[in-house]
């Protein structure tokens, strides 16, 4: 089992005939998966080649004639940040239900405009922007993270699922999950931006809601309060172990919000004050980002 | 991205506020003169036009007297003494660190007279996802101790950017806040440009502080501060326009320009990281080991052999760096290309201070025998087999 | 029993010290109705006297400010047209759940804007735009009607929900009402305007689920599809006695809406296919507006 | 309110989108002098400036050949003769009457030459309460029978006011159209400025019928009509300028004058009502009874002597008229006072033909006493007991 796609999702890639859409669709072909499509505004009706797994794609102009074509239901975005907001509301009115953002660099209030577009669209997900993606390992990449780090479940078996507004540092972790013999179930980073589309407690919800998830790693970041609102859901209502780490423990400064940044938040936002949180809702805190897949084994043996 | 005091106020000025008459001088002459048109029978305000915040209560370095980077001057000759002053000497205030900051812009200002002062800021709440307009009838310095003891004298008010403030909702806020109805409208006008200039132009934060009540009953911006969305940058050449990289940091500029990012710090361990996550993990691991980073270094999702080059460079730049930390997690960046691109960045370079390499991921092995391979050459470089250890190597060797 | 106001319902006018504001508020006072305030911006901390009734009520500058003073939950609104929608905003921003708006002349893409603002406050219910309002007869009167025409159900007693578009023409039905003996629930004018902002099937349903509403009068207009939706909704939900009646079938020309008038509502909006409609949901239709009352009464004969 | 072609064109394309040249006149020398300027080496299209539609298969009044609104000159000498036609006869198409209308506005417009014609408007969805873009590849003179018989051919996208229509709701109706991506962005301009002025000018109708893709591979707005919303006026001056009252209904314009909502129909019964949906279902009542309403009045919520006294005057203005129902439900508004004013209004105006009344509400007792008095100075005032008795009389009394 595993959140949010699995070998059956159909995925698009719009922005596919751009230099990182073409790279990074082929990538995910090769690990697997079920690639359908790509949309390229002006390109439609040329076909797409992988240039090393060489497989084909159709082209369409509109997210729209791609879904009534193949049946589409998950897009990966790789449009450059000025008209990333707009392919994520045209996914959105399409029927796409799984967006996944992986472009850097959208301005912030058009990520405000877009959440408030699809407060209309129940149905579809945001994972992202400014993040590596998603992974079943063994099914389903869409996103940049290297594919091979990974360890699916075995059939029946159930792994670990991963949480992180990191890039990198979620690649650290689940390399040393597969390491220590940990399979992961879905693995989903939320992206780094102040407006993410998908919350860390939406994400501890469906976890703890899949049978095919065994514990959860949360990988976190000072800065806002989301990794607080996590540990507040989760103290309320994920009985599966839980392991996290908070990066910026040194925090880097000059990169304040002046006055209005602490009154809004009621808290610093700094590592201190999530740590304490995550820790007293019960989860294996790590202590350096070497030990992240120690903590998740330690949550784990503590539930026996 | 940050601006100067008098380019807010402007951009404010523009959006429909009211603010008090300004004059940007770079001389005391040029102070002296201003003081002529502004003075109106009283005296200016020269304030230090620099991005660091609490100029008020600051001090001029090697100066005899008091005297931070905002003084009211009732005559000419003062107002061109301290805008010579204030030319002359560094500011050190709390945001500056110890060595202070050159000032190089100043404004002469008319003086308004405040009777009283009020805090108003737009900012983005990030639980919400939305725009937050905040108003306090108790404006000045101590706001933040305001919100932390007597947050319900805090006014709040989302705006969602679509819409923008709608008029109920300001004229709630210039109620709310005890403005009589001759004074509503006025408010009104500065919080409908306060919100304009956040949505319309992309800012991140737009403060007002204070927003003061003047003895004869104008309502004016006094002071402002708005930072802006580098992502956003694109879409308004006319803020872009505003930038003054003299008051930013030299390495930083030059870092931005190589697509680094990078933030200098007080320690001694250079670290040179992909991704920013892994980056403030790297630094963690750090300090937990008993060191202290030199700076924050992120190189971004794969490395070339220039940006390495000038990524070192920039660390090595810092006097203070006796030891550097390389943690770079190969993921679809192949590890042995990158090994390559530090070794040529190190024969570019030369490494006066140990290196230690962490590199985990793609073609992990081969990317070790490339750096044993070039042991001879650069001594200094070493590796490490994992993080921790990396860590902890680093911190003894900068001993 | 009745909908959405009586005995006990607290009001407030918006635009309380105009003419038309200060008028109908002393009516509805002495009609009865429970007013506690009023606002007028600039005029907060002033006493409103009503000029026949003599009561004193108090005006604030905020509706916020009022609903914290008097505990109101309903609104009045008499500001001028280029203000309308901004006070209806603002009362929904303030916790007032029921909003009768009274003023006429409001541009219809401000409705536009007042119903999307809306949608993310369903607590909130809007009668209006440009209607003359809500009455319980004998408990609550919000609006311009004359209440002396309505007959209050006894105790015990149910009466007939009254739906229209139309101002003098329900006062016109409700005296035909009141002079056949028949006592009415509540008697709801939605207003003429194209986006009003309850519709004839909300209102169904909620007098469908009022105990003490007996039967439904339906007085509708030509334009738009609101009459044939109305019968659809009936024809699959209510099961009490219905009447209606069309106004327009000799309808006036030069107020074409050109080619796309037609392309949207796919019917011409003609007095014709909506007889047609409510005939066949069970409507008694009444043949001319002087036979409104006796089409109630048809109905509910029909149903013994 | 409406507005004349050359208008809408105007503010189409003063939002952005391509429409082809074109020039005003008024006189058969202008349009000449205008084919100098536009026919480069080929023809001009004259067309006359009436608010009707159907102009181009109408027919001039009194005119010999076969010449409608809207025609191709080849010639400067065709050119001013088919002007000169224009401007000296009345205009009589399927929206004006057997009587026609005169035109007093021409345009020349420089010949686009289409080979393709596309369809598009925006208007308000009222079940969804949203304006509405729709667009179909077939335009033209059909577009309702292509709607009756292919609805799946218009396509329909929702615009929501706040934001606007948003590119890739302009992109994919553009591609959806079977335009090329060179041509996409051309459409997309048209689109957005279509929107943009439906929107901003708070449009209730916005029609580009036809949108001509042109032979050089040009997309132009060939024809528009733009309807707006009485009530956003107020807002909007510019638009509120553009009124051509020569081309309304004179009665009309004095009715609204008066405040009175007066609509001029072709029966014999004058009706004068309070309430807009009282006087539709008066003139129904009428019709019911065997009368043919001669017009549609609606006096508003309350009846003053000075606005009865004009209604009369407006009503008996028109020669058909035969009898007068006057249906007065007194709410609010006091029934003897109404009655007062209808005495008031019979002496000052003079009732040339029976005049039917049915009061009813308030102080109704009262009411048909004063008018029972007026009897003798009034012979042809009536009262009626009730509403279906009323109609009856006036029908009676108007054979």
């Amino acid at each position: 089992m595993s959140i949010l796609v699995d070998a059956t999702t159909r995925v698009i890639c719009q922005g596919i005939t751009g230099k990182a859409g073409t790279f990074h669709t082929d990538q995910c072909l090769l690990y697997g998966t079920q690639f359908v499509g790509g949309v390229t505004p002006g390109r439609g009706g040329t076909t797409w080649r992988g240039p090393q797994s060489g497989k084909e794609l159709p082209v369409f102009n509109t997210v729209a004639e791609a879904v009534r074509q193949t049946g589409a239901t998950a897009s990966m975005v790789f449009v450059p940040p000025a008209g990333a907001a707009d392919a994520i509301m045209e996914a959105a009115d399409a029927g796409i239900t799984l967006i996944v953002a992986i472009t850097e660099g959208i301005p912030v209030l058009d990520m405000v405009r877009v959440k408030r577009f699809l407060t209309s669209k129940p149905q579809v997900r945001l994972i992202g922007p400014n993040c590596p993606g998603i992974i079943t390992p063994g099914q389903c990449k869409i996103g940049i993270m290297p594919g091979y780090i990974h360890t699916p479940c075995a059939p029946g078996q159930a792994g670990v699922g991963v949480i992180s507004r990191s890039g990198t540092l979620t690649y650290e972790a689940v390399f040393q999950l597969t390491r220590l013999g940990l399979p992961q179930s879905t693995c989903v980073g939320i992206g780094g931006d102040p407006v993410p589309g998908t919350t860390q407690v939406e994400l501890l919800e469906l976890f703890n809601n899949d049978p095919g998830t065994s514990a959860i790693l949360l990988i976190g970041e000072i800065g806002g309060d989301a990794e607080e609102r996590a540990a507040a859901y989760a103290a309320q209502h994920v009985r599966k172990p839980l392991a996290a780490f908070i990066a910026g423990q040194t925090a880097p400064p000059g990169r304040r919000m002046g006055h209005a940044g602490a009154i809004i938040s009621g808290s610093s936002g700094g590592a201190a004050s999530k740590i304490a949180a995550l820790t007293q809702a019960g989860f294996e805190v790590a202590a350096t980002p070497a030990e992240m897949g120690l903590a998740v084994q330690r949550a784990l043996s503590r539930q026996r | 991205m940050k601006i100067h005091e008098y380019q807010a106020k402007e951009l404010l000025a523009a959006a429909g506020a009211a603010i008090p008459q300004h004059i940007v001088v770079r001389s005391g002459a040029e102070a002296a003169a201003a003081f002529d048109v502004l003075s109106n029978g009283g005296g200016v305000v020269v304030k230090a036009q620099v991005y660091a915040g609490g100029r008020g209560a600051g001090q001029l370095l090697d100066y005899p007297d008091k005297l931070g980077g905002v003084k009211f001057c009732p005559t000419r000759e003062l107002t061109q003494a301290v805008a010579e002053a204030m030319l002359r000497h560094r500011l050190r205030t709390r945001q500056t660190g110890p060595e202070g900051v050159p000032i190089r812009t100043l404004i002469v200002q008319a003086d308004a007279q405040p009777d009283r002062e009020y805090y108003l800021a737009m900012v983005l709440d990030r639980a919400a996802g939305l725009p937050l307009l905040m108003a306090c009838a108790e404006g000045g310095m101590e706001i933040e101790e305001i919100a932390a003891r007597h947050p319900e004298k805090i006014l709040k008010t989302y705006v969602a950017p679509e819409t923008g403030l709608l008029p109920f909702q300001a004229r709630r806020l210039a109620y709310e806040l005890g403005f009589t109805p001759a004074q509503v409208p006025q408010v009104e006008n500065i919080l409908h440009a306060l919100a304009r200039v956040f949505l319309q132009k992309d800012a991140t934060l737009a403060e007002i502080n204070p927003l003061a009540l003047t003895r004869n009953g104008q309502i004016v911006v006094l002071d402002a501060k708005i930072d802006f969305d580098d992502n956003a940058l694109f879409r308004h050449p006319d803020i872009a326009a505003l930038r003054d990289v003299q008051e930013e940091n030299p390495l930083e500029i030059r870092a931005a320009q190589a697509h680094l990012n990078y933030i200098q710090l007080d320690g001694t361990i250079g670290c040179l990281v992909n991704g920013a996550g892994l980056a403030m993990a790297t630094m963690d691991i750090i300090k937990y080991y008993g060191g202290q980073p030199a700076n924050f270094l992120d190189v971004g999702g794969s490395v070339t052999p220039e940006g390495a080059i000038e990524a070192f460079r920039i660390i090595l730049s810092d006097a203070k760096v006796r030891g550097i930390l390389v943690n770079v997690f190969g993921g679809i960046a192949r590890c042995d290309l990158i090994a390559e691109a530090l070794v040529q960045a190190g024969r570019e370079v030369g490494f006066r201070v140990p290196v230690v390499v962490r590199l985990e991921g793609t073609n992990a092995e081969k990317a070790r025998q490339i750096l044993a391979e070039a042991a001879n050459e650069l001594p200094t470089l070493k590796t490490a087999a994992d993080l921790a250890a990396a860590a902890q190597l680093v911190v003894e060797l900068s001993r």
